[in-house]
């Protein structure tokens, strides 16, 4: 029997591959970009399950939403990417403290 | 009845004199400024006589009126208002008449100085404030017009501002001033809290409310509440008529022109403490403690400042000093109650003493504004009268019988004389101050002539100059005039213009004749009843009147007493020291050395009030401010606390790396504190 | 005029008049200055009707406005004024006119900011003076502070960021506690009215807390030792006009402030700390006035001069709690604080004229260090008549209305205890002390340097400026009367509230 | 085990070792192409859900625009792994442990066991409308969400402009065509009639 605790768990395993995978790439923006599109995931992957487990269409309503503003963000993040790659030829992010007092 | 009109025209013709020649000046011009205030003054002067006459022989009653309401707040209220007795009226008649001679002689004093307009200006408003503080009927006015001349004595003694010495000297006259008028301050503060009132006449109606009454200054002492308001009172006069300790902006406040010196300094403004604590009779009569305080602190005056007379140079310190003696003296009628004598004697001196200043003025502009004594003499030729006037002016001075200061300085050495029968040692030290005062005030007064007018001529006219110089120990005054070497003059002495001279005759008049015409109705007549009241247990005055027979007899009386002799003693002396052989007295300052520095240095007083209060409150303040504004409270807490804000900001911005890995992992931490919180919390 | 909102008027026609003035844009500095000097003017007509209009024998408030502002938590546009706030007013509207006639010359750059920021600055402290609801009040009051700290900032002294900044702190620190206390009040009350926070029954308790919260925030404002360091910063560095205004008026809303709510909203606790207070008025009196003795700067020593009058303030508020309560002395008291309102009134005249005093010496000289100066007499004789005026006025000279406020006080306080009369009289010798031996080294003397022997006496337009505080100070002086009567109601109504308790 | 069971745990599994894939490899194109296979797998866990409209919008949007995106910017750009690598080996453990804790937090919130009881319903919302699931979401979106769905096109708008006004930039020295000042051009521009003198047959004379 697949139940809604598998959809979960397999969501909150998601979410911590991500979380880890912030932590271990903390210099190179473009995987922690792709990180937080996993989380994006995890998240919307419960969404969909509870969407399907409690009749309800607001959950996938959601994640159709949440899939726009992830692309937007995404596409806005890696211009700001190429633009700062342009001006400073890395992407290391400790490199990137000049706004810091 | 006497007309409110007439009153106010008195008060206020000055002040518009004074507003013409101070305001206009430019447009009306020198002589416009002479004649506006003049023309005021003598107005003053016509209407007081009137009023006089009018109190004293038409027996109008006294005039008490309120002008118009200062405030009034709840149960309290103040008013200007006028309070013209006989007291008032002679205080104003000596006030105006001395002015309006003053303002005369001013015409010939300062006729080439560029502040000329500026000067009338300030003695016309000096009569004005001077108006004000004797015609008061409640303290809130008499406080005005107290410090009002205080002001003006102030502008008028640092009239020649660009002299460092005049600058130093007003500032340090208004706030020895300033320290007397804190007393009368809180005094008048205890009279409208025990008394609930400041009209003259309803508080002193209310005196008796005094008694009983005890202010716990310090827990368990308690004062008498009359005492206090009385010494307090008495404070302020001493620094208005400059009594010992308060006495040390007198002498330098001779700074100020000649002419102001003889109104202010001498004739009016120092004699309106005397003034004030005789028209306070009522309750000074309270306190026979705060009676003794004035009479130890007027005994204290007349003897040791007329000794500092002695050996001054300056020819206008040495009748500084002798007023600042003679204020003693009337201070000491003061305490030993006889008001009326004081005031005789205020009178009386306030023509003789504006006499001498007037005279040594004279003598100071034939001299080209030289003042040092030791570069005079001889002068007797030059200025015949001036030399005479300056004569009556000292015989009246030294009381010799007949003469007007005879009749009011006998009188108060007899009063003392009949206290210290009955008084303690505070009497006692009072009547041997006098008698001594009395010895001491004929030398220095005929040392003063000697060297001005007798003897060898000790001054170089510039056309036979010989190149002889003499010794120029002395500070020389770098006034307009002060471009001569010193001793050294461009043309003889001569006498000085009608201007000056006419104000002398008419000075000298009355310092002849005033007292044998005043001692009977003042002394012992009524005309100070009602305003002057007297406990009959102490009342020196009438005990004396039993045995007056009438101003010659009391006269020929005269050269009987011990004070009489002793002012001979001290002629005698003067003459032999200073006129028969003037090489001893140096001889004797060599022998009395110490004595001499401590008269020299004036008993230091002036380092003293340096040191502690000048110095001292300098160093307070920059100890307060550097230590306690700037240290403790910017650098301390304000500064101190920015500082702290600051560094705890760096500590949070460390907390702000701006790594984005950080902020994660902070985000991540939250997370986890908060899903341990559901956790735990379920 | 009965119908007129007067009040609103005051408060907003400057205003307006000011955000017209922005719009002449900076190019053209004389149409600014004409603007702006019509404008003050035409405020200080129009609050004339409020001295003739009002009737002194009643203590209620008149010319009262009454409209919603912010009904969702009861906050009304609520604008009244008793005989206290039409003191001040006229005293406002009367300063900013000479104020923006004093620097006509003075400042250079960006003047339409300049008057209008003075403009704003009216209509807001015409607000403080007049709001009778509490969060409007404080509104304007901490509004106040928007102009004035532009004003420093902008046209100030070179350490003008470092004063500014901490004019700023101070006092917002000090008014935030207000602002908690405001709303426990509303809280407890459901309503800003001040007549209602007045007959607001509260515990011991609660009244200490308020109290210090209200006294917090006067107290920066006032400036009372020990929280006074700013105001001779911000003297220092502001340009004339923001002296001026700064110690004529705003040091004032300090004392309306104790006067409008420490006193009324919380008299037992007023009563418990008043040693306090007249313990740190003493303070100011005393040590603040050696202090000044000592200060190299003019400004700075005028300032410091400030602090020690506004103890008169403070002093005379509160030795009237232990008059009323413990001697049920109601006239004392009422001397007392009539005596703090006329020393706040005169003060204002007086510390005015002093800092447009320096002001001409300013522009003439860029310095306001004594040591640069001496003989200034020689060349500016009819400058030096009324500095010294000033001075003595300053110095508390009866006849001039530096003497009526502080011989109130001395007499009430000597009722309450005499040796707070002895300490507030010292400042007859002190305070004379550093008045006079600075005209002594400003005025006095042989003509210093050169700069002093080019300085051109004082022109037609400063003749006025300082000419109109001269008659202030003047008329202030011989006859208060007209003052006391305008006030006598209101304060005998306070002294009155004094006397309840509301525990 | 029933066959949706274990198509799950077959998903599943790639879908955690795709992720895993993604945050360890060493190169940023294998870890995109590996995101690739984890919206694949997850795309169709979703379709075991029934969630076919989101599936297959996860698969074109993600896979077909978003991933491509990130291929191309990291082909594009000339970056250097090593330096971002760094820190890697170090920061391992604690991402594990960090890792570890929070999943085993968020499972006990979960509540495992007491979910596994909870079945899967009989049919979900979509069939209980009748209608697919396509349409069900479509119904949603069009009445309530209108308003939402109209402010998510309007900030993909804004991305769409925001992206290309970030990465748009004028080299000096490239030549290029600019259309506008091609079609603004007047005849005057390009032609100018030039008066010449006829040569006259005198003058060859």
């Amino acid at each position: 029997m697949i139940t809604l605790a598998h959809f979960l768990g397999l969501g909150a395993v998601l979410f911590c591959i991500s979380v880890a995978g912030i932590f271990i790439n903390r210099k190179n923006v473009i995987v922690l970009l792709m990180a937080i599109e996993l989380m994006l995931l995890a998240v919307n992957m419960n969404f969909v399950a509870f969407s399907h487990f409690l009749g309800d269409v607001h959950g996938q309503v959601f994640v159709f939403f949440i899939l726009t503003v992830a692309a937007a963000e995404s596409a806005i993040g890696l211009a700001i990417l190429v633009v700062l790659f342009r001006n400073r030829s890395t992407i290391n992010v400790a490199e990137l403290d000049s706004l810091k007092g | 009845m006497l007309s409110k009109n007439i009153l106010l025209a008195i008060a206020l013709a000055p002040l518009v004199g004074a507003a013409i020649a101070g305001l206009f000046g430019r447009q009306v011009g020198r002589a416009g400024a002479h004649w506006a205030t003049i023309l005021g003054v003598a107005v003053s002067c016509v209407l007081s006589v009137y009023v006089l006459k009018q109190l004293a022989f038409d027996g109008v009653p006294a005039f008490n009126q309120n002008i118009y309401t200062f405030f009034e707040i709840g149960g309290y209220s103040a008013h200007v208002g006028f309070l013209v007795d006989r007291l008032t009226a002679t205080m104003m008649v000596v006030v105006t008449f001395v002015s309006l001679l003053v303002h005369i002689y001013t015409i010939g004093y300062m006729a080439d100085d560029p502040g000329y307009q500026r000067f009338f200006s300030y003695i016309s408003l000096f009569t004005f404030s001077m108006l004000m503080l004797v015609m008061s009927n409640n303290f809130l006015q008499l406080f005005f017009g107290w410090e009002a001349v205080g002001l003006v004595s102030y502008l008028l003694i640092g009239f020649w501002y660009k002299r460092p010495t005049a600058i130093f000297a007003n500032l340090k006259a208004f706030l020895v001033n300033r320290v007397g008028d804190f007393g009368f301050l809180l005094g008048i503060a205890g009279v409208l809290y025990w008394l609930g009132t400041l009209d003259y006449a309803t508080a002193f109606a209310n005196a008796d409310q005094l008694q009983g009454k005890t202010i716990e200054l310090f827990p368990g002492v308690p004062w008498d509440a009359a005492t206090f308001v009385c010494i307090c009172l008495f404070i302020g006069a001493m620094g208005k008529s400059a009594q010992v300790p308060l006495h040390v902006w007198l002498p330098d406040s001779m700074e100020g022109p000649t002419p102001i010196s003889a109104l202010i300094h001498a004739a009016t403004m120092v004699t309106a403490g005397i003034f004030m604590v005789s028209r306070m009779s009522p309750l000074f009569e309270l306190s026979a403690t705060a009676l003794a305080f004035v009479l130890f602190i007027g005994a204290t005056t007349a003897l040791f400042m007329g000794f500092l007379g002695i050996i001054q140079n300056d020819i206008k310190r040495v009748v500084a000093y002798s007023t600042l003696s003679q204020l003693g003296y009337m201070t000491v009628a003061l305490g030993v109650s006889a008001y009326s004598v004081a005031v005789f004697h205020l009178m009386t001196h306030a023509f003789f003493k504006a006499l001498l200043f007037l005279g040594a003025g004279s003598v100071i502009i034939a001299m080209h504004h030289e003042q040092d004594m030791r570069r005079m003499g001889g002068l007797r030729k030059y200025m015949p009268i001036t030399f005479a006037t300056a004569w009556i002016g000292t015989l009246a001075l030294v009381g010799t019988p007949f003469f007007s200061g005879f009749y009011s300085k006998d009188a108060i050495i007899e009063a003392v004389k009949e206290a210290a029968h009955h008084g303690g040692w505070v009497q006692q030290y009072a009547m041997w101050a006098v008698l001594l005062g009395v010895f001491v005030t004929a030398f220095y007064s005929f040392r003063l002539l000697y060297l001005a007018f007798h003897g060898k001529e000790r001054f170089v006219v510039e056309s036979h100059h010989d190149g002889d110089h003499h010794g120029d120990a002395h500070d020389d005054h770098d006034d307009a005039h002060g471009h001569h070497e010193p001793g050294h003059l461009a043309h003889p002495p001569h006498e000085t213009p009608w201007v000056v001279t006419l104000p002398l005759v008419l000075l000298a008049i009355p310092s002849v004749v005033l007292g044998w015409f005043a001692i009977q109705p003042m002394l012992f007549g009524d005309w100070f009843a009602g305003a002057i009241v007297v406990d009959p247990a102490r009342d020196v005055i009438a005990r004396l009147g039993a045995e007056f027979h009438g101003p010659t007899a009391f006269a020929l009386h005269g050269f009987q007493t011990p004070a009489f002799w002793l002012a001979f003693a001290g002629f005698a002396a003067a003459t032999v020291l200073y006129l028969l052989r003037p090489d001893l007295p140096s001889r004797f300052a060599a022998a009395l050395r110490p004595l001499v520095t401590m008269l020299e240095k004036k008993y230091w007083f002036d380092e003293a009030y340096q040191a502690v209060f000048a110095r001292g409150s300098l160093l307070l303040g920059r100890g307060l401010w550097k230590g306690g504004d700037v240290a403790v409270i910017d650098d301390g807490l304000v500064n101190g606390s920015a500082a702290v804000v600051a560094r705890l900001a760096g500590v949070l911005r460390w907390l702000q790396s701006g790594y984005l890995y950080h902020y994660a992992f902070a985000m991540i931490l939250g997370l986890i504190a908060l899903l341990g919180a559901f956790l735990w919390s379920r | 005029m009965e119908t007129w909102p007067l009040l609103s008027l005051l408060v907003w026609l400057p205003i307006v008049g000011g955000i017209a003035v922005l719009a002449t844009g900076e190019s053209r500095p004389q149409q600014a200055r004409v603007i702006g000097l019509a404008v003050a003017i035409a405020t200080f007509l129009l609050s004339l009707p409020l001295y003739t209009g009002f009737d002194a024998s009643s203590a209620a408030m008149q010319f009262v406005e009454r409209h919603a502002w912010i009904p969702a938590i009861g906050s009304w546009y609520h604008l009244g004024a008793d005989g206290i706030s039409v003191a001040l007013i006229v005293l406002t509207t009367f300063c900013t006119v000479l104020v923006l006639l004093g620097a006509w010359q003075a400042i250079e750059d960006r003047v339409h900011q300049y008057v209008a920021s003075f403009l704003v600055l009216e209509g807001l402290m015409v607000g403080v003076f007049c709001a009778m609801d509490a969060l409007l009040f404080y509104v304007f009051f901490e509004a106040m502070l928007i102009p004035m700290f532009i004003i420093i900032g902008i046209w100030g002294g070179p350490r003008r960021v470092y004063a500014t900044i901490k004019f700023f702190i101070y006092t917002f620190f000090g008014s935030i506690f207000m602002l908690v206390g405001l709303i426990y009040l509303y809280l407890k009350g459901g309503s800003w009215a001040l007549s209602d926070l007045a007959a607001l029954p509260l515990t011991a308790t609660e009244q200490m807390w308020l109290f210090f919260a209200f006294l917090l925030a006067f107290a920066v404002k006032v400036p009372m030792w020990p929280v006074h360091t700013w105001l001779p910063d911000a003297h220092v560095e502001a340009p004339t006009g923001g002296s001026v205004i700064l110690a004529a008026i705003m040091l004032k809303i300090g004392g309306y402030g104790f006067l409008r709510f420490n006193l009324p909203v919380t008299p037992d606790a007023s009563h418990e700390f008043a040693w306090l207070v007249i313990a740190l008025s003493l303070v100011a009196v005393i040590y603040v006035g050696f202090v000044a003795l000592v200060q190299e700067d003019m400004k700075k020593l005028i300032a410091y001069s400030s602090i020690s009058h506004m103890g008169f303030v403070t002093l005379g508020a509160f030795i009237s709690l232990s008059l009323v309560r413990e001697q049920g002395n109601m006239d004392a008291a009422q001397l007392g604080l009539q005596g703090a309102m006329v020393q706040m009134i005169s003060h204002g005249f007086v510390s005015g004229a002093m800092f447009s005093c320096v002001g001409v010496l300013y522009e003439r000289m860029h310095s306001r260090m004594i040591a640069d100066y001496g003989g200034v007499a020689n060349t500016m004789p009819w400058f030096a008549a009324l500095f010294v005026l000033f001075a003595m006025a300053n110095s508390g000279l009866p006849g001039t209305s530096g003497f009526v406020g502080e011989f109130m006080v001395i007499l009430a306080s000597f009722q309450a205890n005499p040796w707070l009369a002895i300490g507030a009289g010292v400042t007859l010798v002190v305070g004379a002390a550093y008045t006079l031996w600075l005209v002594k080294r400003v005025l006095f003397g042989a003509v210093a340097n050169d700069h002093v022997a080019q300085l051109k006496d004082i022109d037609a337009r400063e003749a006025v400026v300082l000419g109109a505080f001269a008659l202030a100070v003047l008329a202030l002086g011989i006859w208060p009367a007209p003052l006391v009567e305008l006030m006598d109601a209101s304060i005998a109504q306070l002294a009155q509230q004094l006397l309840a308790s509301k525990a | 085990m029933t066959t949706e069971l274990a198509l799950f745990y077959a998903f599943a599994a790639v879908t955690v070792g795709a992720a895993l894939g993604v945050i360890t490899v060493k190169n940023t194109v294998h870890a995109a192409l590996l995101l690739v296979l984890t919206f694949f797998s997850c795309a169709c866990l979703w379709l075991l859900l029934r969630a076919e409209f989101l599936a297959i919008v996860l698969v074109l949007v993600y896979v077909g625009a978003v991933m491509v995106l990130f291929l191309f910017v990291v082909m594009m750009l000339d970056i250097k792994t090593d330096s971002l690598r760094e820190g890697f080996a170090r920061y391992l453990p604690v991402a594990a442990v960090v890792a570890g804790i929070m999943l085993a937090q968020m499972l006990a919130l979960i509540g495992w066991n007491a979910m596994l009881q909870v079945p899967a319903p009989e049919s979900d919302g979509a069939t209980l409308a009748g209608v697919g699931n396509t349409e069900w979401l479509g119904r949603a979106l069009f009445t309530d969400y209108i308003l939402p769905f109209e402010v998510a096109a309007v900030i993909l708008t804004v991305a769409i402009v925001a992206a290309i006004a970030l990465t748009l930039r004028r080299r000096p020295g490239v030549r290029h065509q600019d259309p506008s000042r091609q079609v603004l051009v007047r005849k005057e521009d390009r032609l100018r009639v030039v008066k010449v003198a006829t040569e006259g047959k005198e003058a060859g004379k």
